[in-house]
């Protein structure tokens, strides 16, 4: 990347610290970063954290295995639906019970379009942090069809509590096909006009071709994951890795990129979300009847032991560690959000760029902070 | 599930302002001020956590609130009139917000959005990070439940605020505020 | 490589070992003073080359502390759960992994700040979510807050 | 067109910014609090000085754009003119603005327009 310039003007007493603090635009929340200067180029960046922490971990070690689960929605709430499908994923592995064929391909369908719900609000808002007004509200107009559909069926827009232990809270909305195949199609129409908007805009690629690169060995370091790392070349999809809830069955291939900067981290959400679409295609005509949830006891006990479970969000790879003592409510709860790993590496990216392209750079990170702090 | 009773009576620490009188001229006055104020309250871009999204929908072209005067988000408090509180606030946050808050020009309002904000929402119990309700930080004009609350409730917290405005004395003699 | 083999290759590497597989992984629980050597092993090994380090956390059993260490390795496919045990409870030290895995740093700054484990020579050892003046550690079982409204 | 309409467009303006401002000064509610004339920098207090030495670089920017923005004003009164004037002051002003591009050639040589 372009190292520093040569000779350092500036001489060392008067260090020059800006904050791009908790209430700032660009950073999607309350993520304070505090950056070194000298000019215009970062000497450094520490991103400090805590500003919305919540004590969610704290908190789920006192509700039982039926709450704790709709806690994780307001974790990463653009993608609500897979954190819960994760905890409630982690609670059958504890009862050893697998939910019934429907249920599963209800979470598939719910989990991608939440994806695709996901990805169009941070394209939206990439457009808005490098200066263009208009992909936000077309991105928007997408994602309101999108959760008016989860929304009929659900009951919620944002926080969907629909995933429980054993399978989903109610069955489809009776719509619910018909509404989706239509929005699938729109989308597939509109990804176009998407690329028109940004991909070939020539400021865009300025501001994002060759900025903020990190290499495939960084990115297992920093342990990135998600569109973040597939940008690098990491292949570290879960849903091809450790398939989960019937994505062995699914025919779909995971995006890879080696460009590694910015550009590339932009390319691969934007063909994520054909992806998303072909999944949707594949299962909405074939959705399996039966039941659609497991039975299973009122207060759930899970056996003494731990359970890893790993599911792919829209950020990349949350995992709920849960470990537990036999009592009602969990002993110990971690999750593994993708964001904390993902912005530990904003630091390897942004040294020796511009204050510019540390927008850029937070843009394609796809950050979300209270799934940061937890 | 014995929860401590004295501990759940927090005090309100909200008070109650009545609304003023005064002449033909003054009143009238007054109704241009707030009519001219009303209509254009500029809110603050200040979202931390869920809610911020649903205030996002509720900018955007379905819900739109520009119909109301509000379109206009200033990312400075120097230019923002109104703070909406979208999002949970914790205590590493709360000073933040009160400098913000402060930072703030005359007349300034806030919106609490969100049970987070009215008493800490889903996150009341066993949490020892979280402030249980903005109000304990900065004074609140105008309350919304919902978690999160959809961007129409958001749209009618706006013109109960704009009601609100339109009945402020600026001229007119306030009463005394009965303690 | 499947558990057998890694077992094996453990053992050679660490005699005193213990292991369980009553879980989903591998268990390798062995006591915190000699985890950075084993680690180190463990990544730089090309048989082994652990160099997704996916989940660093910390549980807290009342008597002990017990570091978990989730390990994955990306060309060989294979996952190992490295746990520490560390027994000094009132101050728990244990050897930061940073220098091995650049994602250890925020890991073990939020086990630090959520548990009070101290890691020796982790370049920035801050608390990362509460301010430096909270007093305790939240997530210690131990952990008493007047204004925490408990049910 | 006098004189007078001068002073008294001078008036009429000093009356309009003046009246404006002592108008909001006078109405306004103004809260005055501790942090109210600090500086805003995202809701945390600013740290360090920003009162030191930075690049050179912006200062030769700034140069090159003063330049620009004196020939823009001497095209004024030029542009009154040159109707009467006719061919003469065409010639004139394209030498003018001819000595001036050459200017910006150097920096550009230079290297003064070089973005840090």
């Amino acid at each position: 990347m372009s190292a520093l310039i040569e000779e350092d003007y500036i001489t060392e007493e008067g260090e020059f610290v800006i904050n791009i603090g908790p209430q700032h635009p660009s950073t999607h929340g309350v993520l304070h970063i505090k950056a070194w200067l000298d000019g215009e180029t970062i000497k450094k960046v520490q991103p400090h954290l805590g500003y919305i922490h919540r004590s969610i971990e704290k908190m789920s070690e006192s509700l039982s295995y039926r709450n704790f689960i709709f806690v994780t929605s307001r974790m990463d709430y653009i993608s609500a639906h897979i954190n819960n499908e994760a905890c409630a994923l982690a609670v059958e592995k504890g009862l050893q019970i697998e939910a019934p064929p429907r249920a599963q391909v209800i979470r598939i369908l719910m989990a991608e379009l939440t994806r695709l719900a996901s990805h169009q609000l941070w394209w939206g808002a990439t457009g808005l942090d490098l200066g263009a007004i208009t992909p936000f509200f077309h991105a928007f107009r997408e994602r309101e069809a999108i959760i008016t559909i989860m929304e009929n069926t659900c009951g919620a827009r944002l926080t969907q509590n629909y995933m429980v232990p054993g399978g989903v809270m109610y069955d489809l909305h009776p719509d619910f096909q018909k509404e989706t195949k239509a929005i699938v199609k729109q989308v597939k129409e509109k990804l176009g006009e998407y690329e028109d908007l940004l991909t070939g805009n020539v400021i865009f690629e300025q501001r994002t071709k060759g900025v903020g690169y990190i290499s495939k060995e960084d990115a297992i370091s920093y342990g990135c994951s998600g569109p973040t790392a597939r940008a690098s070349g990491v292949s570290c999809d879960v849903r091809k890795w450790f398939p989960y809830d019937g994505y062995d069955k699914v025919v779909f291939d995971e995006v890879l990129d080696t460009g590694g900067d910015c550009y590339a981290r932009y390319m691969v959400r934007m063909r994520e979300m054909v992806q998303c679409c072909d999944i949707i295609d594949q299962l909405i005509d074939n959705i399996p009847e039966g039941d659609f949830q497991a039975k299973t006891k009122n207060v759930i006990k899970l056996p003494k032991g731990e359970f890893y479970q790993r599911v792919e969000t829209a950020r990349g790879e949350l995992g709920v560690y849960l470990v537990s003592d036999g009592a009602a409510s969990p002993y110990r709860i971690k999750y593994r959000s993708p964001n904390f790993s993902n912005l530990s590496a904003l630091e390897h990216m942004a040294v020796g760029g511009k204050i510019g392209d540390l927008v850029a750079i937070m843009a394609t990170l796809d950050l979300v902070i209270p799934d940061i702090d937890r | 599930m014995d929860i401590k009773d004295e501990k759940l009576k927090l005090e309100f620490p909200g008070q109650v302002h009545p609304s003023a009188d005064g002449g033909i001229l003054v009143t009238k006055l007054d109704e241009v001020i707030n009519w001219a104020r009303s209509n254009s309250l500029w809110p603050l871009v200040f979202g931390t956590s869920c809610c911020a999204i649903e205030m996002m929908s509720a900018a955007d072209a379905k819900y739109d609130w520009s119909r109301f005067g509000f379109e206009v988000a200033r990312a400075t408090p120097r230019q923002a009139d109104l703070i909406i509180v979208a999002g949970t606030i914790v205590m590493k946050m709360a000073p933040v917000l009160k400098r913000l808050y402060d930072q703030m020009p005359e007349p300034k309002y806030v919106i609490a959005m969100g049970a987070c904000t009215i008493s800490g929402g889903p996150f009341f119990y066993n949490t020892y990070s979280v402030v249980k309700g903005v109000d304990h930080v900065i004074p609140v004009d105008v309350y919304i439940p919902g978690c999160p609350p959809r961007p129409e409730a958001l749209l009618h917290a706006m013109i109960t605020l704009q009601e609100k405005i339109k009945h402020e004395p600026y001229f007119r003699k306030a009463k005394e505020d009965t303690k | 490589m499947t558990n057998e083999e890694l077992k094996q290759r453990f053992t050679e590497l660490l005699p005193g070992a213990i292991y369980d597989e009553t879980g989903e992984f591998l268990n390798v629980i062995i006591n915190s003073e000699v985890l950075l050597p084993f680690v180190k092993e463990l990544r730089n090994n090309d048989t082994l080359s652990f160099d997704y380090l996916f989940c660093l956390t910390c549980v807290d059993w009342k008597d002990h502390l017990m570091m978990v260490y989730h390990l994955l390795s990306k060309d060989h496919k294979h996952t190992v759960v490295v746990k520490a045990k560390i027994t000094d409870i009132t101050n728990p030290e244990i050897e930061s992994v940073s220098s091995i895995w650049k994602t250890a740093n925020f890991h073990e700054r939020e086990v630090y700040d959520l548990f009070g484990v101290k890691f020796l020579n982790h370049p920035d050892l801050r608390r990362i979510f509460l301010d430096e003046d909270w007093p305790g550690h939240p997530l210690r079982k131990n952990y008493v807050d007047e204004n925490m409204i408990e049910i | 067109m006098g004189p007078a309409s001068l002073i008294l467009l001078t008036l009429c303006g000093i009356a309009f910014a003046g009246g404006g401002i002592l108008l909001s000064k006078a109405l306004a509610k103004t809260s005055v609090n501790a942090v109210k004339g600090l500086p805003y920098e995202c809701g945390i207090p600013t740290e360090g000085t920003s009162w030191i030495q930075f690049n050179v670089g912006y200062y030769l920017f700034a140069l090159i754009f003063l330049v620009f923005d004196v020939e823009l004003i001497f095209m004024y009164p030029w542009a009154v003119v040159v109707k009467q004037t006719g061919m003469v002051a065409l010639v004139e002003i394209v030498v003018f603005m001819f000595i001036l591009f050459m200017g910006l050639l150097y920096a550009w040589r230079k290297g003064a327009l070089k973005w840090i």
